[in-house]
């Protein structure tokens, strides 16, 4: 369903932060901080997970020159069970605060609610966004970090990162955000968690079908539709869904993955990046700094999540999953 | 000898792309694989024919994961053999547990000394 | 799209395993391991007092040795991803299940951490070996009881 | 990683590389025991060790009929035992026996230490686990 936000938020500033491999990202001079110890200095990697947050969030409050105390909410998730990282984040940065879990789709969940509570007047800022440490993810969803399991090229390679965006009342010199789509639930019967790519396009596809349904738009209206952390093999997927349902093949050059691009051609992860951090740190800091350069004026970002767990895979259930996106202008 | 290091290189080989078949073709977990070669390797002792392999190939058959059914089997066989039924429970360990003592011991070690690190290259 | 419609463009998307390379590493990677074994058990043949028959036993746990060496660098995982069941196979990959379970759950503590998870991966193997070293023995002890073949 | 096991494996051609047949101890039916073993033809290499009563049967079996070494060892132990009923015959096809054996020999230890040096070696090959 689609949301039209009249007062349209402003994407103020971004805060992200990533993990020494991150260094290798296309993406990476866009990050606030990259840096070189995965776990922070602290003793575990869940810790490390925390810190990592806790960074995010005051690099995008710094640039704006606000306080803890002057933001009203905060919004945002991980991938660990019971999101113990953004919890216990939450718990330092005295924020109030409401822990979101839509998988790698959190980073845009979470900016939905956080603009539906700036336009009901409630917040005058706020901080939405997702995160994920490898280490942290694996151990939990696969296997022990150094578990020599042959991974297919299907497999994707879980970011470390933190992506925290913060939003306010309508600016005219920021982004805004116009709409929003929450997305189904949707599940075509994928089942193999070393190819989440096949699992999320689906949801992807019926996602961005919808929303320019409704907001009555082509993709040529876009300057960019920028999924989250479909991978190589998922983003061609969600292409041939398009192509299959009429798009025109020069339309599909507007569409791109976070996933797909962020380690470039890298062999060695496979079909590219994964995780509620990947779309994060790239919706955040590319993808703000290029509008606010002015290279994009028009953009749809669609954060796809794959909800399954460790539990749901070894009871042999399929992978529902859903994407949630929003449409940021530029003026 | 030579000849035995040729034997222990293509049999350990060959039982390895057993186990890369099972992955790649059988859509097995490594976990699932394993099981598998272990319940292989405890059959083929039943059946008398994993001795002359080791026999033939030495670290070529002790080393994979199969020699551990075998020894499991064997040890339980030679135990039932003497003491009846009741050595078929009691025997299990009695001719190698080394792999699992080796394993725990150094799981340990190894979990005082290392951490977990999540490079690439 | 329909899920069947789907489910068909995602088998063309997909590219298949390279079966052929990837038995062709399996089998390199794994025939010199058990090579190593062989060196390695020969080793304890001619320097100790073990024969070809008892150095089965050192053999396995110096290459679980090996194995904790190279999982605590970081180096098994690189192997194992290059050579799948080549490296997963040998005891080494029954000893890299173990030791990377137990380096992962040592910020759990060495209770309920390392103890409570050191089998968590490896623990199907012990399982399947311990029940069908069991019933193969019983089978066999039926049938020498019948008096079908002979121990 | 391929270093240590070639240095290995030249070290045992070092000592492989002898005649094909040995017979150590009483001279006196070294032809015998030879031809003995010559009519076995998945023998490959031999190394008899006597001493008084006792005889040891070190061989080494061909690597294609490797297989069967449990077989052929017994095979032998009863073709030995008919053959010499009142000694006390050993025969042994593992590498070990067969090492120390040719040790035995290149060391020319003393006929008073020879004797424990033959149970010690029975003793070791008799051990299962």
């Amino acid at each position: 369903m689609v949301i039209i936000f009249q007062s349209k938020p402003s994407l103020l500033a971004g805060g992200v932060v990533a993990g020494p491999l991150e260094n290798r990202s296309i993406f990476s001079q866009y990050f606030d901080s990259v840096y070189d110890d995965e776990r922070w200095q602290m003793k575990t990697n869940e810790q490390g997970h925390r810190k990592m947050i806790e960074e995010a969030c005051e690099f995008a409050m710094k640039k704006i020159g606000v306080q803890n105390g002057d933001i009203d909410f905060m919004m945002g998730g991980d991938l660990v069970n019971q999101m113990t990282p953004t919890n216990f984040a939450a718990r330092d940065l005295e924020i109030p605060f409401i822990g979101l879990f839509s998988a790698c789709a959190t980073s845009m969940s979470s900016v939905i609610v956080a603009c539906l509570l700036t336009e009901l007047g409630a917040a005058n800022f706020s901080l939405a966004g997702a995160s994920s440490q490898h280490n942290a993810i694996e151990r939990q969803f696969r296997y022990p970090i150094n578990y020599g399991a042959q991974k297919p090229q299907t497999a994707q390679w879980t970011v470390t990162a933190a992506g925290y965006a913060l939003i306010g009342k309508h600016r005219e010199e920021f982004p805004s955000i116009e709409a929003a789509t929450i997305g189904k639930s949707v599940d075509y019967g994928m089942d193999d968690p070393f190819h989440m790519g096949a699992a999320m396009a689906p949801a992807a596809f019926q996602t961005i079908q919808s929303h320019l349904q409704q907001r009555n738009q082509k993709i040529y209206h876009y300057d960019l539709i920028l999924t989250g952390d479909l991978g190589q093999l998922g983003l061609k997927l969600l292409k041939g869904m398009l192509v299959e349902n009429g798009v025109k093949n020069e339309e599909l050059t507007l569409i791109r993955d976070a996933g797909a691009e962020f380690y470039g051609q890298d062999e060695a992860f496979q079909s590219g990046a994964s995780g509620a951090g990947c779309s994060a740190a790239v919706f955040f800091s590319y993808v703000l700094q290029q509008m606010r350069a002015g290279s994009y004026k028009r953009v749809l970002l669609v954060a796809t999540g794959a909800l399954l767990s460790p539990l749901s895979y070894q009871q042999g259930e399929t992978i529902p999953c859903t994407a949630h996106a929003i449409e940021i202008t530029m003026k | 000898m030579v000849m035995t290091f040729v034997f222990a290189f293509i049999v350990g080989g060959i039982i390895c792309v057993i186990g890369q078949l099972l992955m790649d073709i059988g859509n097995l977990t490594p976990g699932h694989t394993l099981s598998t070669l272990v319940v292989l390797g405890a059959i083929l002792d039943g059946m008398g024919l994993y001795e002359p392999l080791i026999n033939f190939a030495g670290a070529g058959a002790t080393v994979p994961i199969t020699s551990f059914g075998n020894s499991l089997t064997h040890g339980a066989m030679a135990e039932a053999e003497k003491h009846g039924l009741v050595g078929v429970l009691t025997g299990m360990f009695e001719v190698t547990s080394s792999g699992i003592s080796a394993a725990i011991i150094f799981g340990f070690i190894g979990a005082l000394i290392f951490k977990p690190k999540g490079n690439i290259d | 799209m329909e899920k069947e419609q789907y489910q068909q463009l995602e088998q063309n998307v997909t590219p298949k395993p390279p079966y052929l390379k990837n038995v062709a590493k399996a089998f390199l990677v794994g025939g010199l391991i058990c090579a190593i074994g062989q060196a390695v058990s020969l080793f304890y043949i001619i320097f100790f007092n073990f024969t070809e028959a008892t150095a089965g036993n050192p053999t396995v746990a110096t290459m679980v040795f090996f194995a904790m060496i190279l999982t605590g660098l970081g180096l098994y995982k690189k192997i194992g991803q290059f050579a799948g069941a080549g490296s997963a196979v040998p005891v080494t990959g029954f000893g890299n299940a173990v030791i990377s379970a137990a380096i992962e759950h040592r910020s759990e503590g060495l209770v309920l951490g390392v103890g409570g998870n050191l089998f968590k991966l490896a623990g199907s193997v012990v399982l399947f070996g311990v029940v069908s070293a069991f019933f193969v023995a019983l089978f066999k002890y039926i049938l020498v009881t019948i008096g079908v073949v002979s121990w | 990683m391929m270093l240590p096991l070639l240095v290995v494996l030249s070290l045992l051609n070092g000592c492989a590389e002898k005649e094909k047949f040995i017979v150590y101890g009483s001279p006196q039916n070294e032809s015998e025991v030879e031809a003995l073993i010559n009519e076995e033809d998945y023998v490959d290499r031999s190394t008899v060790i006597q001493y008084d009563g006792s005889m040891l049967v070190a061989v080494q079996i061909k690597p294609w009929e490797k297989w069967k070494k449990t077989k052929l060892e017994k095979k032998l132990q009863k073709k030995f035992e008919e053959k010499y009923p009142n000694k006390d015959v050993f025969v042994s096809a593992d590498y070990k026996i067969f090492y120390e054996a040719n040790k035995i020999k290149k060391d020319q230890i003393e006929d008073n230490k020879l004797s424990d040096k033959i149970t010690e070696l029975i003793e070791l090959a008799k051990e299962e686990t």
